[in-house]
């Protein structure tokens, strides 16, 4: 339906659409009605609705009517200008209307979806269209700022997400420089046996992958590295990425680790990170043997010779090499790069926040991470499953939803722990012939042949009780009880209480953001959602986008996720990045300020007041001067020119002013 | 009828400074009075209302009218004179943004003359008498004119052409004014004769601003000794200039007293205290609410010290009760 | 550092060992303790459940006396330091039963705004005095004793204000800075019994001879609790756990009484002599 | 000199109840994707808010807020990024301290306190939204009707009936001038 008439008094000719977005909109706002009120107002000279604006039939609706009846302005009413501003400007430059002679107002996610009062949702709509429509007669014809962008990437996290990232790019023959923070690349997939639920073994199909990378032609590795600084916009970032010392000269390293073998500690004596402390390592170490690259490093903390300096250096002396370097500094590198992918992952719940779990009171009680290097061939024990003082269980509870689907603790769930607990009843059954208990609130099992993995786990044997457990305790109420850990939990497919007494407890724990990505988005100017992970643009539309240009996520930064997903993520991502090296350069928001050279008085209100220094005083003419390029256009300086003299394209004042009185107008 | 052009001045609420302007012109008014026939003028001829009554409408070629308008007999005044004139001059800082008097708009009514009448510590009036509208005298009536309960720039009662700014306008603008008012050379109405930009163009001290004020702290000009030549902001003064339009040539700052902001705002400001405080405020360096309030606590009168002249023009015109 | 305190019934009575060891305690730490004058009956549990309103205002007038004060208030009984904290939560949150509360407190002269702060001995003694400071003036260390501490339900349940719900361990590391070394205790928050004793015997004997078992054959010498009415049930019931399941003969000790040991304060000011199970093992050679 | 009652307020005893208007001025990353996220999430709040997107709270010019009292919200609010949050470093920093002047100012002018709110929403916080929407509806609703274009009328009614008087003395056939 639609309303139009001839126009008018010098006001620019304004057509209106409003959108039903099938019953989204249309079934608490009166459409019709708004429809109607609109058309009344001044130089409104169209006004229509329509089922679905978005669509190519709506878009062409708009186009038309902009030739039809001349149309210098267009407003949507539809939903949220973060989904389809750009959709509706294109449709405005298809009818040969200035994209930026487009205003859009929300009332789906600002009203339809929010409001339940139709009457009151309705009156909501016209005010807000108001606005619009007054607002939009001041706006004017802007171009995009067209800005070229550097075809080199970093990547941030050298995990599964960061390695298929930085292959993916590589391959398509862009420079990529991937920065890991660990010694090694590899990620907490390093550090598994298997991979549910097709238990290929997670070296296997890892390793390959982690020496691609590192003779990859097209890509930077720089391992104990950190990003420090990040400067710049989509296109243009400036990063300076910092080198820990390793004492070890990489280059000179060949990974032979003769000096492991030759340092003054026979034995290995301290705690291996590597493997949850389950192992031993000498100050002079390598994570892993396929750890890529293949280099040896020192721990300053443990290391004799870098705590006192009187140490006989075997280990420097064993070097054929010569690649010991025990006066090695940190070093400040600084790189451009055009798109950036955060890969940086997460964290494990920290098990000891379940009291009652008993996780560093029970030495019974492991984490999954500990079993998955218990359970690894190449782990401490050689994938013996052992408790702590040696001996083997005999019965082992896996809790499930530790650190998960809790109020009290994070209220998500992990989406990984049902699976992985399978992998590890199976693998903990398989290597020690042990009972195994699994303690589970649900079993969520969503992939391809994982409902058939679990299947498989039900006919091994493995026992499973739904119920959330209690507690772990070491309290025997019975006999049998003593000397063991007991599970209570109440069963609740049969209905009352049980106490199962095992050996071993495994904690499912889940997946956090990491401790320091509150700095890290800092540092890349992005978000966290309230759980801590790095937000995406939109959950469903633009999972890898962020809310900065140029700046992508992928794999459990962004949230709880198994591999097939992660790797599918980062995939998506390097693609992102593709799409903007490929096209060459970036479109921008022409919302930037600029100072009226003849209105500005050179009072340098302004100048300090711009995070990105894109103002400066132009000392010849004592005047304020914005760099476009620069400006990323918040408008904060625009607001506080004492004297109005500064002008932001797309919140102009009377565009602002103008919107004001449109809302409040009756 | 003369074929001069006839000029009328006339002042409302006012303290007579702007008058003293016109007579500051010096050697200038002769040129002026040689230009012109002055048809009104009370602070310095004799003419009646009843003479201004009797002109046709429209035959005063321009009227200069001062002061705000706080009572009905400034308001009758200011309604005859705009039907008598062809162009109304709002002069000076009252008649353009309530000036000094307009600061009553932060009290009521009632409560000034409570003050005024009884509370006030001269006050000796044991019967509490107040002037009234009407009242009656040896069987005469007698009136009074109506104190109003808003005090108004001079266009939020009449239309106005252009506005001669300051508190007062200096004699350089006056004459250039009415040069230009003379010569019929224009510009678009509702303009106000100075330059549009703000007075830090024409300080003598504009150099000597850092680019960071980086202020933690605002004084007042007694608690400190003011440097002569270092930007006044800079010295933790609260100087109004940089919201406040030229055309002064910052003789305050040049006698070392900061700007006040006599002269209004640019043309593309609507409310100046709003955006002094905009301007200013956003680069103190505390970040917390409580540190920032302790900053704030250094300028005590904020309506008196952003609003010095411009009440009635505030985008809220007065303090609501 | 100065608070009120607010004995409540048991501090006065059954729980007389607590007040002496608490006061000679927070004495020797330079601590000082102002009773809050006029106080009354905190309502306990019980009365909650017979007339809320009522209750709330019975536990609001103990709030009112203490806001014009000004200090913190110290609750070292656990159902006065629950019903007070639940009362200050309930006010703040519940604008309705706020103004029902100080009208009933107006009507009286009195009125409250919900500033007050309830606090707990152990939370004063942790984040107010310190483990350093408290080290600092331990002079006979409990070295060589090994306690069970038992925190009882209603410190840290609902409100855990100050330490875990689940697995509460100010207490043990308030034992430990005096020199003993606690058991692992998995049963330091379960039940005591409460008033079961007095309702269902079978059923309150039962938690009560759990708790004093366990404890024993964890090795502890003596059970260490914060708590007057868990004191008294378990160290009052034993006899009666005797005739039932088997005779244990386990101290039962308030944590004031422990630290005051190693404070050097003598025995005789801690209150040792009015438990029913003869501590004479823990105080041996003092 | 006779009392008019000009200063009482003009709206008397409204027939329908009283629905508050209330602008608010979003950031662009923060507050109003929060909204957005309220919206996708289907949250109910009180239909009494309506937005003008900014990029950066720090576009908000103290203007802007004065200027919707006096074109008739009942209450103005802002939201912007977290301190420290902000998309744009610290564009909301320099917001919080103009606007706590601006705070001074509406009290000096008698402007009730919950008529203009400051509110720091991230994006995750669809939730937080909500919960400012409906609180500062509901205390906006409790302190009735600000109507500045109301009272600005009544104020100026004290000038009427000079208007009239002066105007009735004019020439039928010229403009008269006075407003």
């Amino acid at each position: 339906m639609a309303e139009q008439k001839e126009h008018q008094n010098g006001i620019p000719r304004i057509g209106f659409y409003i959108c039903h977005c099938g019953s989204n909109i249309a079934s608490i706002i009166d459409v019709e009605d708004v429809r109607k009120y609109v058309a009344t107002l001044p130089g409104v000279v169209v006004s229509r609705d329509y089922k679905y604006m978005c669509s190519d039939p709506g878009q062409e609706l708009i186009a038309q009517d902009i030739r039809e009846h001349k149309l210098e302005r267009l407003v949507v009413s539809a939903c949220s200008p973060n989904l389809h501003e750009e959709t509706f400007r294109n449709a405005a430059a298809k009818g040969g209307l200035n994209s930026f002679y487009f205003q859009m107002v929300n009332i789906r996610e600002h009203a339809s979806w929010v409001h339940e009062d139709k009457a009151a949702a309705t009156r909501k709509a016209k005010d807000l269209a108001r606005a619009a429509v007054y607002r939009v007669r001041f706006h004017q014809a802007l171009e995009k700022r067209k800005v070229p962008v550097d075809p080199n990437v970093l990547v941030v996290g050298g995990g599964i997400a960061g390695i298929h990232a930085a292959l993916t790019l590589a391959n398509a023959g862009k420079k990529v420089t991937l920065v890991e923070r660990e010694a090694t690349i590899g990620g907490h997939m390093a550090l598994f046996d298997k991979t549910f639920p097709t238990m290929d073994c997670a070296a296997c199909i890892l390793t390959p992958k982690m020496s691609a990378v590192k003779s990859h032609p097209n890509i930077t590795l720089w391992t104990y590295s950190e990003v420090e600084k990040v400067e710049g916009y989509v296109g243009n970032y400036k990063v300076s990425v910092k080198r820990k010392p390793r004492y070890v000269n990489e280059d000179l390293c060949v990974g032979c680790m003769a000096c492991i073998d030759a340092c003054v500690f026979k034995e290995p004596k301290f705690p291996d990170k590597f493997n949850q402390g389950l192992g031993k390592r000498k100050p002079v170490y390598i994570d892993f043997p396929q750890a890529t690259p293949k280099v040896v490093l020192i721990d300053p903390a443990t290391c004799i010779q870098m705590k006192t300096g009187k140490c006989k250096k075997s280990c420097a002396d064993a070097c054929d090499r010569k690649a010991f370097d025990f006066n090695q500094q940190p070093e400040l590198k600084e790189i451009q790069v055009g798109t950036i992918v955060l890969a940086t992952g997460f964290k494990t719940y920290d098990a000891k926040r379940d009291a009652l779990y008993g996780y560093g009171r029970y030495p019974g009680v492991f984490t999954a991470l500990e079993i998955e290097r218990l359970v690894n061939a190449s782990g401490p024990t050689l994938g013996d499953v052992v408790l702590r003082d040696g001996r083997h269980p005999k019965a082992v509870g896996i809790i499930h939803c530790v650190g998960s689907r809790d109020e009290k603790t994070n209220k998500w769930c992990s989406r990984v722990c049902c699976m992985y607990s399978l992998k590890l009843a199976h693998l903990i059954k398989e290597h020690s012939g042990a009972e195994v208990y699994n303690f589970y609130i649900d079993m969520r099992t969503p992939g391809k042949g994982y409902e058939e993995f679990y299947d498989k786990l039900l006919a091994e044997g493995v026992h499973f009780i739904r119920g959330r457990v209690a507690e772990v305790t070491d309290w025997a109420m019975t006999p049998e009880e003593q000397g063991k850990l007991v599970l209570r939990v109440e069963d609740t497919l049969a209905g009352f209480v049980r106490r199962i007494p095992v050996d071993m407890v495994v904690l499912a724990t889940g997946m956090e953001a990491q401790a320091d990505a509150g700095e890290v988005r800092h540092k890349f100017n992005i978000g966290c959602g309230s759980e801590g992970f790095f937000q995406e643009r939109h959950p469903k539309l633009a999972p890898v986008n962020t809310f900065t240009d140029g700046i992508f996520i992928a794999g459990a930064c962004q949230g709880p996720r198994d591999i097939p997903d992660t790797v599918a993520q980062a995939g998506a991502a390097a693609a992102e990045a593709l799409v903007l090296i490929d096209a060459g350069h970036v479109e921008l928001e022409p919302n930037t300020a600029h100072v009226v050279e003849e209105e500005c008085c050179g009072c340098k209100s302004c100048v300090p007041l711009c995070p990105y220094s894109a103002i400066t005083l132009d000392e010849a003419k004592k005047k304020a001067v914005i760099n476009e390029v620069l400006c990323k256009g918040c408008g904060t300086c625009v607001a506080a020119c004492p004297s109005g003299s500064i002008r932001q394209n797309l919140f102009e004042d009377d565009e602002i002013f103008s919107e004001i009185e449109g809302v409040l107008a009756q | 009828m003369s074929a001069k052009p006839q000029v009328a001045f006339y002042w409302c609420a006012s303290c007579g400074g702007c008058e003293e302007a016109v007579v500051d012109l010096a050697e200038d008014i002769l040129k002026v009075v040689e230009a012109v026939d002055i048809v009104l003028w009370p602070v310095a001829m004799d003419f009646k209302k009843a003479d201004i009554e009797a002109r046709p409408d429209k035959s005063i070629t321009v009227a200069f009218i001062n002061g705000a308008v706080r009572t009905s007999e400034q308001e009758e005044w200011a309604r005859l004179l705009r039907r008598k004139s062809q162009v109304v001059v709002s002069f000076g800082a009252c008649a353009n943004m309530g000036g000094i008097p307009a600061l009553a708009n932060q009290f009521r009514r009632e409560d000034l003359l409570k003050y005024i009448y009884e509370d006030g510590p001269g006050v000796d009036n044991p019967a509490k008498t107040r002037p009234q509208a009407s009242s009656q005298d040896e069987g005469r009536t007698l009136s009074l004119p109506e104190l109003r309960n808003v005090v108004r720039s001079l266009d939020q009662v009449i239309d106005v052409e252009f506005y001669l700014p300051g508190c007062p306008p200096t004699p350089k603008l006056i004459m250039a004014a009415v040069q230009a008012l003379l010569s019929g050379q224009l510009p678009p109405k509702g303009t106000v004769l100075s330059p549009d930009h703000a007075l830090c163009e024409e300080c003598a001290r504009k150099d000597s601003k850092p680019v960071d004020l980086a202020l933690a702290a605002f004084k007042r000009p007694h608690q400190i000794q003011i440097d002569p030549e270092k930007c006044l902001l800079a010295q933790g003064l609260v100087c109004m200039g940089p919201a406040t339009r030229a055309g002064c040539e910052a003789v305050c700052p040049a006698g070392n007293m900061p700007c006040t902001g006599c002269f209004g705002p640019s043309s593309r400001v609507k409310d100046q205290g709003a955006k002094f405080i905009s301007s200013v405020f956003s680069n103190i360096v505390p970040k917390e609410a409580k540190e920032i309030d302790a900053v704030l606590d250094g300028v005590p009168d904020p309506i008196g010290t952003f609003y010095r002249y411009g009440l009635s023009k505030c985008i809220l015109r007065r303090k609501l009760n | 550092m100065k608070y009120l305190y607010f004995p409540g019934c048991s501090l006065k009575g059954t729980g007389k060992a607590y007040e002496e060891s608490l006061l000679a305690v927070f004495g020797a730490l330079g601590v000082e303790l102002q009773e809050l004058e006029d106080w009354n009956c905190c309502g306990a549990t019980a009365y909650m459940s017979v007339d809320e309103t009522k209750s709330y205002a019975l536990a609001g007038r103990i709030l009112a006396l203490a806001e014009r004060e000004r200090l913190d208030v110290v609750a070292p009984c656990s159902a006065c330091y629950l019903v007070l904290n639940k009362t200050q939560k309930s006010l703040q949150e519940h604008p309705e039963l706020h103004r029902k509360v100080t009208g009933a407190l107006q009507a009286a002269g009195l009125d409250y705004k919900g500033t007050v702060k309830v606090r707990h001995p152990l939370d004063v003694l942790m984040n107010d005095v310190g483990l350093d400071a408290i080290k600092q003036k331990i002079t006979s260390p409990m070295a060589g004793h090994k306690f069970a501490p038992y925190y009882g339900c209603q410190i840290v349940r609902p409100y855990a204000t100050f330490d875990d719900q689940h697995n509460p361990v100010t207490m043990d590391q308030i034992l430990q800075a005096s020199g003993a070394e606690c058991v692992e205790y998995p049963h330091k928050t379960r039940c005591c019994g409460g008033s079961l004793t007095g309702t269902v015997p079978e059923v309150g004997l039962r938690l009560a001879y759990i708790l004093i078992k366990e404890a024993k054959q964890r090795g502890a010498e003596a059970i260490v609790t914060v708590c007057p009415l868990c004191q008294f049930n378990l160290d009052g019931y034993q006899d009666a756990i005797a005739k039932k399941y088997e005779r244990v003969d386990l101290p039962i000790l308030y944590f004031t009484q422990i630290l005051g040991l190693a404070l050097g304060l003598p025995a005789a000011d801690l209150g040792f002599k009015r438990g029913i199970i003869s501590a004479e093992a823990v105080l041996a050679g003092r | 000199m006779s009392e008019q009652p000009s200063m009482a307020p003009v709206v008397a005893a409204p027939a329908v109840a009283f629905e508050p208007r209330i602008v608010a001025f979003f950031c662009n990353w923060c507050t109003y994707t929060a909204a957005d996220l309220a919206g996708v999430s289907r949250l109910k709040y009180a239909p009494n808010v309506r937005v003008i997107r900014v990029m950066c709270s720090g576009r908000v010019d103290p203007q802007f807020v004065l200027e919707a009292f006096a074109k008739g919200a009942d209450g103005v609010l802002l939201g912007g990024c977290h301190p420290g949050d902000c998309h744009y470093a610290e564009g909301n920093y320099k917001t919080l301290r103009r606007m706590r002047m601006l705070i001074r100012m509406l009290k000096e002018l008698g402007i009730e306190d919950g008529r203009f709110r400051l509110e720091w929403i991230s994006g995750a916080e669809g939730d937080k939204v909500k919960a400012v929407v409906n609180e500062m509806t509901a205390q906006v609703r409790a302190l009735g009707p600000l109507d500045l274009p109301g009272k600005f009328k009544e104020w100026d009614r004290e000038m009427e009936d000079l208007e009239q008087h002066v105007n009735a003395s004019a020439p039928q056939q010229e403009e008269a001038h006075v407003r």
